[in-house]
């Protein structure tokens, strides 16, 4: 073993310079560890030849689940034995990603005893990454965490692992509570989390206003965006105050505004709040002088996805608005409803996305037993290919 | 070994909440902002919490997590979370503990920023460190990028937030997407089909369809039941290696990076968009990747310089049109640029609103 | 008979031009509408050219050709054109010979109005009169909709110009895609088949191709090579039809009337836009049409009352949002509104910016 | 022939009421003749029946040419003989529609003497129609015609009659010469017109300003939009004048240019003419005040169309900028190289603008000789999806 550690790696010595922290000195951090050494091996490796050096193999996984675990082996294994079996475990993060120094190094001390000590905090789902582990570690490493009441993450055709913005624990905009009901749902649906059972993986992401800090828009087949129906809430007064400290309400606020439903005449702020699409911006600018109304929920968008196959989707407007109280009875329902009409009926590796673009939102609607509403559109349809159905001619024509 | 135990989820959030957010959760009234990485945010009751956000490399040791937990101790009671960015955030309710933890982090090398009109840490993904389907590594471009924007993190000097994100494949774990930077890795040869492994791996079915070209046709070779692609119709998306190990996409000459910009997802002003294509493609260029980082630097000057407050990327450019983006950034306007997928046709520009 | 000549085109049209558009051709400096049906156009010379507009049918007898003709010796040295919507301009150089014409155009039943913010004349199509794949009439259509829409023609009290068309089936002639009321022909039943004409008269593979959504399949009917259609999958466009006669489209029972809203081709202001679903089936209760008439007056009153001044239906609609208008017209939301076809998911609302 | 006089039509006879100009009137105008009679009687029946009697049939035209006229046969010719032939001739338009009396008199003698006296002034592609002819009368109307200097237009898959807005001859707002290019190009095209050779139908319409005020953008394949480069022309005294006599110059002026380039200090009207986009608004708003520029010429756009088969479309930028000068040379080599290209690879009745699509307006480009430019698109793409060429990858890494 005591030839790897004189391997040198000069390609990524470069990166431990500069001012920005560096993956390489982390990595380094654990390189008592001879799959550590590998690691720095294979990756110096790519460096010098461009092309990575990891390869899908067969499924691997901890007993009774079917995710969790993303299998990876080197193509290199002989000349790197230790990273062979270089696998990730996802660990289900806690509801907005808050941890104690406790809880923090429970984890460490677990990862030290059976992987690379190599972590990703977090992976772009949410989850905790636990990076580089052999097969044989993954019981050991499950039964330690599940002792410590942690468990794993979702990975395959399952529901992944749900995420969620700090919301109410600190951020005064939050319309909902999203690590409530990101934590209920997680809990709720533990069986379709470890077991994957859908036709391809989906993603549920909690945002407790239009700012949207988890992204769900781009992100989550099931996006949950906090919002609210009443008044912008205004105190002129701090108003004033912003204007005086320099601000131009007009320009900044008021020019900005989407729906342009402000009016500032030097004293006072006026909304057209019948008018305010909540985007948001003004309540950016102004914190201290506005905030969201009091009637609050969230707007329920569903369908957002990477571009493979069909290209990028955002997800699109499917409930315009829902209170968000538990036991969030209403979302868990709406939930099972779209499941079992797209687990039925979805095509392998078909998104929830793409499948409603195939059988037509009308149409999905009807399953969900939703009502269509414009909300759900940009517009109306502009062709005209429209499949008539015999009730609306009969109708009309007698 | 313990019992072993299923289905239990994620601890519960409510155990890792600092007495002052327990007490104020859901209560909060506004924030503040004073300096680059500290926030401050005051409740309804008054109570003030405190928070010093640092940046990371997302990829940390345990070494390094169990320093942060110090930290945490010494100046926090041990709270702490991360960002949907991947930066760390310690909650503090003692303001004056904010100077003594902003020195210890600088002493550990990381640094106290991202908050504000500012470039907070690069959404990034596994690239050579870990994925199959990379056609870059992640980490490597992303040090090398924030090396150099590193003032942009640490100062709020910018028109609004600019969020860059990197992607190693078309898959674009990350969601690349939707930011007002992307960097992408991108294949550019056709895969090289592996006829001995490919029976022994792969479902034919699977795989024909998992092509959005429709490029790949059933074909038997050497008796054996494989497939052929038709190379014209291919464009590298690299899907059908992600369904089969025997169709290798990589290639170490003609891998590299693509440049997109004008992505957001915030519904503030603008409804949320997509990144669009503005550099089709740059080398792969390690340890450095000094082509990507230039261009990545020019169009962050370009944009601090010429958007107007409160602008993102996509708005402003939005504003002042395409086409006087491209003179601006000096980036060549190719035929790469102009959509030919399904929806091409809504690309165009089907009105005669011209500035000439 | 004359000897027989080819290929020589229209005659030039300068032959048709009065002296002061001779004079001043390509050297107007501006133009006045003082009112409806009038324009005064003034020439850098000082020179001034008095139009007066009048509506017409379209569908024109050579008896009241020949009548025009004799108002325009009559007033104005035999001067006249037609416009891109079908009415009648006069050509005057004595503006002292408005009102005599007025007052004959009166007199023969042709109202003078369709200048600014007005409702001119309803492009339209051949409907009964001649064409085969019509779902409704174009001509009875129209003259029930203008009989009620008459004081929008002869007042310019709109808050902008309203464009009104109507065309009898998909094929869309008079291009309703872009109106901001459009008036559509729909046929809702998948053709009906003639098994023994078909083979003489079709060819299959054109036929098989000319579906849009792929529902029509080559079938062999008692041993004759013909087409099936598969109903499930038809949407009754009628290209089939177009293609073969043999595909009978047309159903006295269930071919009726949609109404669409919000397009514009201008460039002003807004780019320009196609006309949107707003209700989806009409039936076609001829002379009058009396639940299309009711229909459209609607629209057209909602519109009066609610746009602002210059503002075209689709950019009023833009502005207070699609919910908006369906509640203040009163037209029900249905399934189908929402787009299902190709880029169905681009008309989709990919934004939380919503009014509550 | 005296029953048919007798045959009642009550349900076209309540269509003579009312203020607008009746059809039925204008066909009764004609009721002399047999062919009108039977016209009445068939119309009637569609109104009681609530459906056309129309079929198409073989072709039929003139000698030598393959478009012009549209065959329609009556599907009750028994009962109604006198439509058993009832056909269209397109008679090609002057351009701007312009007439004499004269002129006038000499089609309706032509028409009279040959057809049923009744006329579409005008088709909506922009011919004179003449409408329900019988196949012996072709060649006689076509002979009269092309005697007194008529001819006809297009139908079928060839270049349409092109058509062009009043322009120059009585507005002051086109920027070229939509009458002189539009006859120009029709008889530089003629054999182009006469004779169907293309995969499907192609139409040109000239506007002269980006007002379109012959639809050209939503209904021609390529369309013609007059437009400038320099700076509006503004008098100052004259935009007083308009704020004097009540228009709000603020409001609706520079609050709907949408370009918000203009500023109103209730003196003067400044526009930061490098941002406008040549809507026309202003000017349409001011036109004793605004003109546009003097670098006058036009911008070329492509393939609009009706729904069938892929969905309308609009046309697209294809030249932002072109002087529009005789000869035209420059836009007739561009037709010549669009008909060139589409010509041999278009598919049957696959309009341009679908065959841009198909192959790639990048392609397309390519093809015709015309370098990319970024006003051509409304934005660049955003899917991943590029076909890379060897070029590029090799130029980037070598
Ligand atoms: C680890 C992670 C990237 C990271 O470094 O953070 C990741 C890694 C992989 N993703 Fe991902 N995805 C990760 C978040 C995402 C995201 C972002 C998100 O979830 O917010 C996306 C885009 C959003 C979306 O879901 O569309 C994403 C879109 C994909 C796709 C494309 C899916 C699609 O419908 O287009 C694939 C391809 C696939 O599923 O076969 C994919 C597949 C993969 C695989 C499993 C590659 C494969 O085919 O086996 C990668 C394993 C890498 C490795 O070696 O560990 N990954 N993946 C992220 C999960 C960590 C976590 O659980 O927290
Ligand atoms: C901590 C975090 C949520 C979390 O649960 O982790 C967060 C926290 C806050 N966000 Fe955020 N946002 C966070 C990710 C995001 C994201 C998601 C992302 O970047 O992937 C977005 C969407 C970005 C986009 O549109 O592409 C996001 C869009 C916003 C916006 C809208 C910005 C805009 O104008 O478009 C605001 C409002 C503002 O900044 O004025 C906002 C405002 C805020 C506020 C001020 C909310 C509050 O009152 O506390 C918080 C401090 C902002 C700051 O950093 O200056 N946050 N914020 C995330 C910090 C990420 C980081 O480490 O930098
Ligand atoms: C005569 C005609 C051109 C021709 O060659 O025949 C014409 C003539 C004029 N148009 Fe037009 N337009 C004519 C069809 C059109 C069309 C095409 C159509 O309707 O199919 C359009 C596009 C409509 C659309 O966008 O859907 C059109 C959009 C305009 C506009 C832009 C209106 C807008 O705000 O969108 C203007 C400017 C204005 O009205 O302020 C305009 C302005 C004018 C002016 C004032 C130009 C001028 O300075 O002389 C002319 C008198 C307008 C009027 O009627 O009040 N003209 N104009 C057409 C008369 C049609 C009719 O009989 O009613
Ligand atoms: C006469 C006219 C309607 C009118 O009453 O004015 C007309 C009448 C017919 N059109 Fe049209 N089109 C007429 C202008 C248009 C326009 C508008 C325009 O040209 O500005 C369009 C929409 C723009 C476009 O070209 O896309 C139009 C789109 C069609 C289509 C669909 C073409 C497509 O690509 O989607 C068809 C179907 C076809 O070509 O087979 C069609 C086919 C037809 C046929 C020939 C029906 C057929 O399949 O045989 C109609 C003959 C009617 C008859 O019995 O005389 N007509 N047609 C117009 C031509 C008169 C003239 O020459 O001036
Ligand atoms: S999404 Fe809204 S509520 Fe959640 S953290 Fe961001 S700003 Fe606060
Ligand atoms: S939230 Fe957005 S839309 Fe509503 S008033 Fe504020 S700026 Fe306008
Ligand atoms: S983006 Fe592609 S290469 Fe990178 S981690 Fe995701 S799947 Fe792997
Ligand atoms: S890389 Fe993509 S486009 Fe090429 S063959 Fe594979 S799946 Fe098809
Ligand atoms: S719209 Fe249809 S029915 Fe009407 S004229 Fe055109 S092709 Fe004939
Ligand atoms: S009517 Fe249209 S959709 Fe129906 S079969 Fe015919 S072509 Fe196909
Ligand atoms: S298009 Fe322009 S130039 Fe032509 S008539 Fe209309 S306004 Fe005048
Ligand atoms: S023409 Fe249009 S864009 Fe240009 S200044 Fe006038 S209103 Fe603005």
């Amino acid at each position: 073993m005591s030839d790897k550690k004189k391997r040198a790696t000069p390609l990524l010595d470069d990166l431990e310079k500069g001012p920005w922290p560096s993956f390489v000195k982390e990595i380094k951090n654990e390189a008592r560890r001879p799959m550590v050494q590998d690691l720095l091996g294979v990756l110096e490796r790519s460096y010098e030849e461009h092309i990575g050096h990891w390869k899908h193999g067969g499924l691997v996984g901890v007993m009774g689940y079917g995710g969790g675990v993303i299998g990876r082996y080197s193509d290199l294994a002989t000349e790197f034995p230790d990273v062979a079996e270089f696998h990730t475990c996802r660990i289900n993060q806690p509801s907005g990603w808050f941890y104690t120094s406790e809880a923090l190094r429970d984890l460490c001390d677990i990862w030290d005893r059976h992987g690379s000590g190599l972590t990703n905090m977090h992976g772009s789902t949410g989850d905790i990454i636990f990076l580089g582990a052999k097969t044989e570690a993954l019981e050991p490493i499950f039964a330690e965490l599940t002792a410590k009441g942690w468990d794993l993450g979702g990975s395959g055709s399952d529901m992944r692992t749900p995420s969620c913005c700090v919301g109410p624990a600190r951020c005064e905009w939050a319309n909902y509570d999203t690590l409530g009901v990101c934590y209920d749902i997680t809990q709720g649906f533990q069986d379709e989390l470890h077991r994957p059972a859908f036709p391809y993986k989906f993603k549920i992401k909690f945002a407790g206003c239009p700012n949207d800090c988890v992204a769900s828009v781009a992100r989550a087949d099931l996006s949950i965006i906090g919002t609210w129906k009443d008044d912008i809430r205004v105190d002129q007064a701090q108003v004033r105050e912003y204007a005086k400290s320099g601000t131009d309400i007009q320009k900044e606020v008021c020019d900005l505004c989407p729906s342009r439903c402000m009016a500032w005449n030097g004293k006072d702020l006026a909304i057209e709040n019948a008018e305010c699409v909540k985007c948001m911006h003004c309540i950016n600018v102004l914190p201290k002088a506005l905030r969201p109304g009091k009637e609050k929920g969230a707007t329920i968008m569903i369908g957002a996805k990477a571009p493979i196959i069909g290209g990028a989707l955002l997800s699109s407007v499917f409930v315009p608005f829902i209170e968000m109280e538990p036991p969030y009875q209403d979302l868990k329902d709406l939930c099972a409803a779209i499941w079992d009409f797209w687990g039925e009926h979805g095509k392998n590796r078909e998104r929830v996305g793409e499948f409603i673009q195939r059988v037509g939102l009308g149409s999905f609607l009807g399953q969900i037993g939703l009502d269509p509403v414009p909300e759900m559109i940009a517009h109306p349809r502009t062709n005209p290919y429209i499949f008539f159905e015999d009730e609306l001619v009969e109708a009309a024509t007698k | 070994m313990p019992e072993r135990k299923t289905d239990i989820g994620p601890p519960h959030y409510e155990k890792f909440l600092p007495p002052v957010i327990k007490k104020n959760y859901g209560k909060w009234l506004y924030h503040e902002n004073p300096e680059a990485g500290v926030l401050v945010h005051v409740a309804e009751s008054g109570d003030k919490l405190f928070t010093v956000r640092a940046g990371t490399p997302r990829l940390l040791s345990v070494t390094t997590l169990r320093a942060f937990a110090e930290l945490a101790d010494k100046h926090c009671g041990g709270y702490l979370r991360f960002t949907s960015r991947n930066n760390v955030e310690f909650l503090l309710a003692d303001p004056a503990k904010i100077k003594p933890l902003q020195k210890d982090l600088a002493a550990l090398g990381f640094p106290v920023g991202g908050t504000g009109n500012a470039i907070s840490s690069i959404v990034h993904t596994q690239g050579w460190v870990h994925c199959h389907s990379a056609a870059s590594d992640a980490s490597g471009v992303v040090k090398a990028l924030m090396d150099e924007l590193y003032p942009r993190f640490v100062n709020m000097d910018l028109p609004a937030k600019l969020r860059v994100a990197f992607a190693c494949c078309l898959n674009m774990c990350g969601a690349v997407h939707c930011s007002d930077i992307a960097v992408l890795g991108v294949h550019t040869r056709a895969p090289k089909i592996d006829h001995k492994e490919l029976p022994k791996v792969c479902e034919v079915p699977t795989l024909v369809s998992s092509c959005p070209t429709g490029a790949i046709r059933p074909a038997t070779v050497e008796g054996k039941a494989s497939v052929e692609v038709e190379e014209q119709q291919c464009m590298y998306c690299g899907n059908c290696y992600t369904v089969c190990p025997a169709m290798k996409i990589s290639n170490p000459k003609t891998d590299g990076i693509s440049i997109w910009v004008g992505g957001k997802v915030s519904n503030a002003r603008h409804e949320p968009m997509f990144s669009k294509l503005a550099i089709p493609f740059l080398p792969n260029n390690p340890p450095r990747w000094p082509e990507v980082v230039e261009a990545v630097v020019k169009l962050v000057n370009v944009y601090a310089t010429n958007a107007r407050k409160h602008e993102r990327m996509g708005e402003w450019i939005e504003r002042i049109g395409w086409s006087r983006f491209f003179k601006l950034t000096g980036i060549p306007f190719t035929k790469y640029h102009i959509d030919d997928f399904t929806h091409a046709g809504e690309t165009f520009k089907r009105s005669a609103q011209l500035k000439h």
